[in-house]
């Protein structure tokens, strides 16, 4: 039973990858790639599948939960920002085009097709719109060519300033295969235009990287190439970048295409620099948007995932996204990388238990003490910045002057800049607890001191009567 | 067997001889069990209480009723492989043992690390013949990056000597 | 040369400990010991060597530093404390007694006979002083008989309330081999009175300990006898409690017995709750000192390692004191623990590498971010504190009334204390970062919290013109 067993297995194993369809550059459906590699097709379907954990997830009742409900101080800390109409839960790929389409932020205000850089399967829509815009050669060339990277830029360039309903006519997939793969040999490569641009630029600064060797070593060359991932990356610093190309900080907005800040580097202090020497082609500094009861023009964090990961301990250990989020599993006789990305502690004795050969109570107790932790000091950030907005918000009633208030829209930035940083990440702290506190103890630090600011003012020299 | 075959052969066997008594000296070679040390029974490898720990962690771990150590740390690709591995090791070993002067806590070194490597292969190949199409996720060919961090003990480090933390 | 050298080292790895003097339950003196027991000794004598790192040691100038001149905000935090007046780096055992004798907080204040629980081999002191309290037995009965600790326990009580001048001269040693050994089989063993009641008081608390299981244990059972680290606890947890006898928060003034506040568990606020509650016999709510700036009754924090090191990783993955602190050494053929107790950044390799296997370069730096960060946080913090100081003294300058000051005192005390606990505890937050951070985080918050409600306050009523 045994033998045969085992020579079942051995079978089982040879077959793995029958070429029955011919992938190419132009194979955009997961569903024709899902015929060569049918374990790694059946669980990407499988992101459809709701889930949630204490702190992650968005519930499997199928509709996404609301954070502005979770918690409205959002509503005040996002007020006069689209975030403060429409804010929910991340769910699983499978839903990325979905929920884009149908949020609120969509639909009841006027968006970018840029926006879809991080939502859709778009590698072949951009190379496509970048030939009608005169770039050279054809799709078939490989994506890594010179002329393949020249029309997706070209692309990029011009679907990121379509319209969003435009734009979203030419996709059709949640994130694919093509997005991540390379059809020829399934080797990982990235696609997206903003992290070769991003990668790019963080090569470029002189921070130190240590998570990123392969960045470390471009930058003792002689750099007369950009520093290209699908070149330069190790395999294991390709299994981060992958995420990275989405799970990340950027720039989305209507003046300029969309970019990823990291020309100082990733900390959040240094994109903060980054944002704060910026300024647009209209001349203006760079802002988010202006708060709505304050007026201060603030910044508003997305989901820098691949930034807090960098400050981390895993990272530094070169435990990359995929270790975690993507972990083997067995299949038979083969295994296999799970593409139902997902929270891990769904699953922790793949995610965790290789490296960290506790039980799995005992895992899960400690990723919790963290995220309790992080949790309890955002509430506490929160608070302070709330309270920071409201002072703000009756300064200006009483007629303080715009002068005066200057310095504390420049602490509102600050504060604010800080909490949803924490906030706005997935994993509540865990990719990097001590960072994550840190942070917050900074968030808070800054709202005080706005609010001191506002009542060391004098009374209000120009309050209106009757105030 | 061609030629160049034998050439490796003799060279070898040399290293062997030259390796174990240049660590040793015949005397030592025999009084530290050195003929043991030819065997693939792993007590030949406790015979230095060095290499205690790893007994004892070996005994304990997953792999004890499959694999000894030679299994692991030895080359099967071919005897003479195997024999100059044993040599040189033998040599770092009964020189390390005699001077006490190599670092502790006692570490697997680039070299021993990929022929680890490539026994995990040799029982594992097809089950993970999949997540290898690009490479093993070995030993990196390039030193700049640490070996420490790479290959299939990147996750399995506890199979030859159970958890180490 | 090389043969007898291999036969040697057989014949070494079984002679180990050759019993040349007969060790007692009085044998205080540590030569006596190290004619047994070599290896160990000559370590424990090294502990007179000084050393730097970044944030540990106290240099090797022979002197200690001070810390009030590293950081002159600590004069202003302690204003009116004996700390104010003289507060050095720690350095290793052998000077633990000199340098209490010599500090100025001994020497220009009053203190009592308690303070040498930690400062010198003191065991046999206590039991002799027990006897002559009238306890039962001789000396000759073992340290844990029935006899044996009440001996120990009424010569404590005695000795704590004597003059330190008094109690100073019935001992000779730092912490010697007696107070961590049996002599017997040199099993470790814990001795110090304040230790033994205060894990009694935390098993009997209900907050969880994972970290040591066999309070939890316990705690399962009938609790007829009080939780007995020398019964109960495993030899890996004794590897720490060893330690934890000294390197722990403690009230140690005139008014009762030194004791650790453990009642309501391990953490800063469990801690707090503990001296909140506290009521001395005299009827006064629990103080350590009013403060001479503002006169808010507030707390002081000493090396709260113990504390610490429970709420980290470290802990929770059943790593002790000792494995870092006085890591395994070759000595020959046979292993023994390094009694050159001192900062495990001087032997990375022996005190880290055993268990993580990343060259040394790259576990200091680890360490180093992780103490960076605690650092700039501390600064923040106690710039907070100050501030709060500053502006309480100007409101009571102001004439503020006593009234309204009371909630501002109360949040001076609760910003002390979490800045003092991890600028007290010495290891720069490597013990628990993310922990440290977080307690640096509420100490901003409540610090600056303080200088708004001051600043809420109308204009001074009772301020005297002129002000
Ligand atoms: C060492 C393991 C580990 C690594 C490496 C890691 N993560 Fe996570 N991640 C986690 C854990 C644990 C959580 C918390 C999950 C929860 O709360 O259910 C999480 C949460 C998330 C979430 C939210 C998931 C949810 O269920 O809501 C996202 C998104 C995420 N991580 C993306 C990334 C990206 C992108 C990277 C790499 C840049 C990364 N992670 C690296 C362990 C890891
Ligand atoms: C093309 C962009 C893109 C890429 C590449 C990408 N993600 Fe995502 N990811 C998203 C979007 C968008 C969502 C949220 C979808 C939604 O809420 O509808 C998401 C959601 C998630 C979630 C939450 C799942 C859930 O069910 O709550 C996790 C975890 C996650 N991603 C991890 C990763 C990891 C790990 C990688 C790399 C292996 C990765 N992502 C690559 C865009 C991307
Ligand atoms: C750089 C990549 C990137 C860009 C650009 C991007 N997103 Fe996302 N988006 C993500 C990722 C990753 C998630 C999942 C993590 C999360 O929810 O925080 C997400 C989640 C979402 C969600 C689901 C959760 C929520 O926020 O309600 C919506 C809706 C959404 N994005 C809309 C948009 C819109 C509208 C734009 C353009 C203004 C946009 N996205 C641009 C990467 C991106
Ligand atoms: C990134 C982490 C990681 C790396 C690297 C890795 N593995 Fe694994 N391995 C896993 C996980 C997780 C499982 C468990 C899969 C499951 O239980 O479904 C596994 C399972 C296995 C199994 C099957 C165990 C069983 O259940 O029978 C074998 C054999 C194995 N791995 C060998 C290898 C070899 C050989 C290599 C190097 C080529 C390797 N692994 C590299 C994480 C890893
Ligand atoms: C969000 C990024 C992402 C998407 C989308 C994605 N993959 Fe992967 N895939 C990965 C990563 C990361 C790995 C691990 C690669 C490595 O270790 O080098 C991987 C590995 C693989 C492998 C190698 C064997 C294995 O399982 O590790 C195959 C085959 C594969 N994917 C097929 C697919 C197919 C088919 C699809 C679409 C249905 C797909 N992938 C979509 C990220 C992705
Ligand atoms: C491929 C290996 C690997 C995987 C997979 C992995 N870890 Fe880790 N983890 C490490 C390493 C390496 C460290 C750094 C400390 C050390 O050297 O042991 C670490 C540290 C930690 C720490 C302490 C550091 C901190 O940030 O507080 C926690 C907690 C932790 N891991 C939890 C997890 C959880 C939960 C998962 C799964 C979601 C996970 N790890 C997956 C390798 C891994
Ligand atoms: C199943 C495979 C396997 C077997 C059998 C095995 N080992 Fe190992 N050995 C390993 C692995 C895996 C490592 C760790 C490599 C690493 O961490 O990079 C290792 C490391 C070592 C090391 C170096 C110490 C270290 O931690 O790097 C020594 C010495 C060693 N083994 C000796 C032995 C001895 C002696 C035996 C037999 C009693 C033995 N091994 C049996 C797999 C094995
Ligand atoms: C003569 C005493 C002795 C014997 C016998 C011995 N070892 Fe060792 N071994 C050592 C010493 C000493 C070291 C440390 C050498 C160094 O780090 O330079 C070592 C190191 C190792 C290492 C890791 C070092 C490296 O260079 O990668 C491995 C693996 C190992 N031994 C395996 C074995 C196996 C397998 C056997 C039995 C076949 C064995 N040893 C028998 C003394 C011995
Ligand atoms: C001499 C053959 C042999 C060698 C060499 C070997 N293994 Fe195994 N291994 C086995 C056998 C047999 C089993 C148990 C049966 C099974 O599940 O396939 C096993 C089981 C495993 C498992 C599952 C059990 C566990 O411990 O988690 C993993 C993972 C694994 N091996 C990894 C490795 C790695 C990594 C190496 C190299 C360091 C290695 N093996 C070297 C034969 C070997
Ligand atoms: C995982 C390792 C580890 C454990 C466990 C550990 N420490 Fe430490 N300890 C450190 C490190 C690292 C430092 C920082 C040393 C430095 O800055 O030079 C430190 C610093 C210290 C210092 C200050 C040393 C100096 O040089 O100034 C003291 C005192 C201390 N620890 C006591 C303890 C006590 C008591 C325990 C147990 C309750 C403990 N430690 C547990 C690693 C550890
Ligand atoms: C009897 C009380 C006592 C015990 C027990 C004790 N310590 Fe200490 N320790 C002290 C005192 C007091 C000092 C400071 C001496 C000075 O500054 O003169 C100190 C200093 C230190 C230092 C700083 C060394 C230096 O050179 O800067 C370290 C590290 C340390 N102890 C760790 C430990 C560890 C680990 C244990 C347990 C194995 C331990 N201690 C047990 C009282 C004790
Ligand atoms: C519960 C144990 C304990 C008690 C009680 C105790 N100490 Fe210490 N003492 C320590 C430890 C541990 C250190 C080393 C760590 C440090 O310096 O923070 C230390 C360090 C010192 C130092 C050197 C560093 C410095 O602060 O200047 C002096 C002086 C000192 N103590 C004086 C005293 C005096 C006076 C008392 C009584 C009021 C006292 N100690 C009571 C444990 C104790
Ligand atoms: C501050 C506490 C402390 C003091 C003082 C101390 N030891 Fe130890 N000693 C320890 C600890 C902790 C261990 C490790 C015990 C274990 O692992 O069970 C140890 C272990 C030992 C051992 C067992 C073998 C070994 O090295 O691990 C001997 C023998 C020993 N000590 C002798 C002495 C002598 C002699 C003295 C006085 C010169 C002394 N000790 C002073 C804490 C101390
Ligand atoms: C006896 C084992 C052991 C020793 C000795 C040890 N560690 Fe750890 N360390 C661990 C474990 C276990 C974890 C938790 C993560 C994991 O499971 O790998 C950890 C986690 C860590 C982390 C990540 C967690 C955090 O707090 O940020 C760092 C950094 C670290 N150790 C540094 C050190 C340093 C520096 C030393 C030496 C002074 C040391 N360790 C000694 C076992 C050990
Ligand atoms: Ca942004
Ligand atoms: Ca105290």
């Amino acid at each position: 039973a045994l033998y045969s067993n085992i020579s079942m297995r051995k079978s089982e194993a040879k077959q793995r990858s029958m070429k029955l369809v011919e992938l190419g550059e132009t194979t955009v459906d997961p569903a024709e790639w899902g015929k060569n590699f049918p374990r790694e097709y059946d669980s990407y379907l499988r992101t459809a599948e709701g889930y949630s954990t204490k702190y992650g997830g968005a519930g499997s009742e199928g509709l996404p939960l609301s954070r502005l409900q979770e918690d409205p101080r959002l509503r005040t800390i996002f007020d006069g920002y689209a975030f403060a109409i429409d804010f929910n839960r991340r769910r699983g790929h499978a839903y990325m085009l979905e929920d884009q389409r149908e949020t609120k932020r969509v639909t009841e205000r006027p968006q970018p097709g840029a926006c879809l850089h991080c939502h859709a399967s778009n590698t072949v829509a951009y190379r496509e719109a970048g030939l009608k815009q005169g770039a050279p050669g054809t799709l078939d060339e490989p994506f890594t060519s010179p002329n393949g990277q020249a029309q997706l830029m070209a692309g990029f360039e011009a679907i990121s300033k379509m319209s969003y309903a435009d734009a979203s006519r030419l996709v059709k997939h949640s994130v694919a295969c093509i997005d991540c793969h390379d059809p020829r040999n399934m080797q990982v490569r990235v696609t997206k235009p903003g992290f070769i641009r991003g990668i790019d630029a963080l090569a470029r600064s002189s921070q130190p990287v240590p998570h990123l060797p392969s960045i470390e070593k471009w930058r003792k060359g002689d750099r007369s190439a950009a520093y290209d991932p699908n070149r330069d990356a190790s395999r294991q610093e390709m299994r981060s970048m992958v995420c990275g190309q989405c799970h990340v900080e950027y720039y989305c907005g209507p003046k300029v295409t969309l970019f990823f800040p990291w020309h100082n580097g990733l900390k959040v202090e240094q994109i903060e620099a980054t944002y704060d020497a910026y300024t647009f082609p209209d001349g203006d500094r760079f802002y988010d948007w202006s708060h709505g009861r304050t007026g201060a023009e603030v910044l508003k964090a997305q989901h820098p995932e691949f930034e807090m990961w960098s400050q981390g301990i895993h990272a530094r250990s070169a435990v990359a996204c995929a270790d975690c989020h993507m972990p083997y599993m067995r299949e038979g006789a083969i295994k296999i990388s799970d593409h139902q990305v997902r929270s891990p502690l769904l699953d922790v004795s793949r995610s965790c238990q290789t490296c960290h050969r506790f039980p799995e109570a005992e895992i899960k107790a400690r990723v919790e003490i963290i995220q309790d932790r992080t949790k309890a000091l955002m509430d506490r950030a929160e608070d302070a910045v709330v309270a920071l907005i409201d002072a703000l918000q009756q300064a200006r009633k009483d007629g303080m002057n715009e002068v005066a208030l200057q310095p504390v829209f420049a602490l509102q930035r600050k504060a604010q800049w800080r909490v949803d940083f924490v906030n706005a990440e997935n994993s509540m702290g865990f990719h990097a607890p001590q960072e994550a506190a840190r942070i917050l103890a900074e968030a808070i630090d800054y709202a005080r001191q706005g609010q001191l600011a506002l009542r060391a003012q004098p009374p209000a020299t120009g309050a209106k009567p009757g105030n | 067997m061609s030629e160049k075959r034998h050439l490796l052969w003799a060279g070898t066997l040399a290293s062997v001889l030259v390796g174990a008594f240049a660590g040793t000296g015949i005397f030592t070679f025999f009084t530290a069990h050195g003929t043991a040390y030819l065997s693939d029974d792993p007590a030949a490898c406790v015979h230095c209480h060095v290499m205690r720990e790893e007994f004892d962690g070996w005994q304990h771990g997953s792999h004890h009723s499959v694999a000894v150590c030679n299994d692991c740390h030895l080359p099967h690709d071919n005897i003479a492989h195997k024999l100059f591995v044993k040599a040189s090791n033998g040599y770092y070993h009964s020189k390390g043992f005699t001077l006490m002067n190599f670092p502790e806590p006692i570490r697997i070194k680039p070299g021993n690390a990929s022929v680890l490597e490539a026994n995990c292969l040799r029982c594992h190949g097809e089950i993970t013949e999949e997540i290898r199409a690009h490479g093993t996720l070995g030993v990196p060919t390039d030193p700049y990056q640490k070996a420490d961090l790479y290959g299939c003990v990147r996750c399995h480090q506890e199979v030859g000597h159970g958890p180490t933390r």
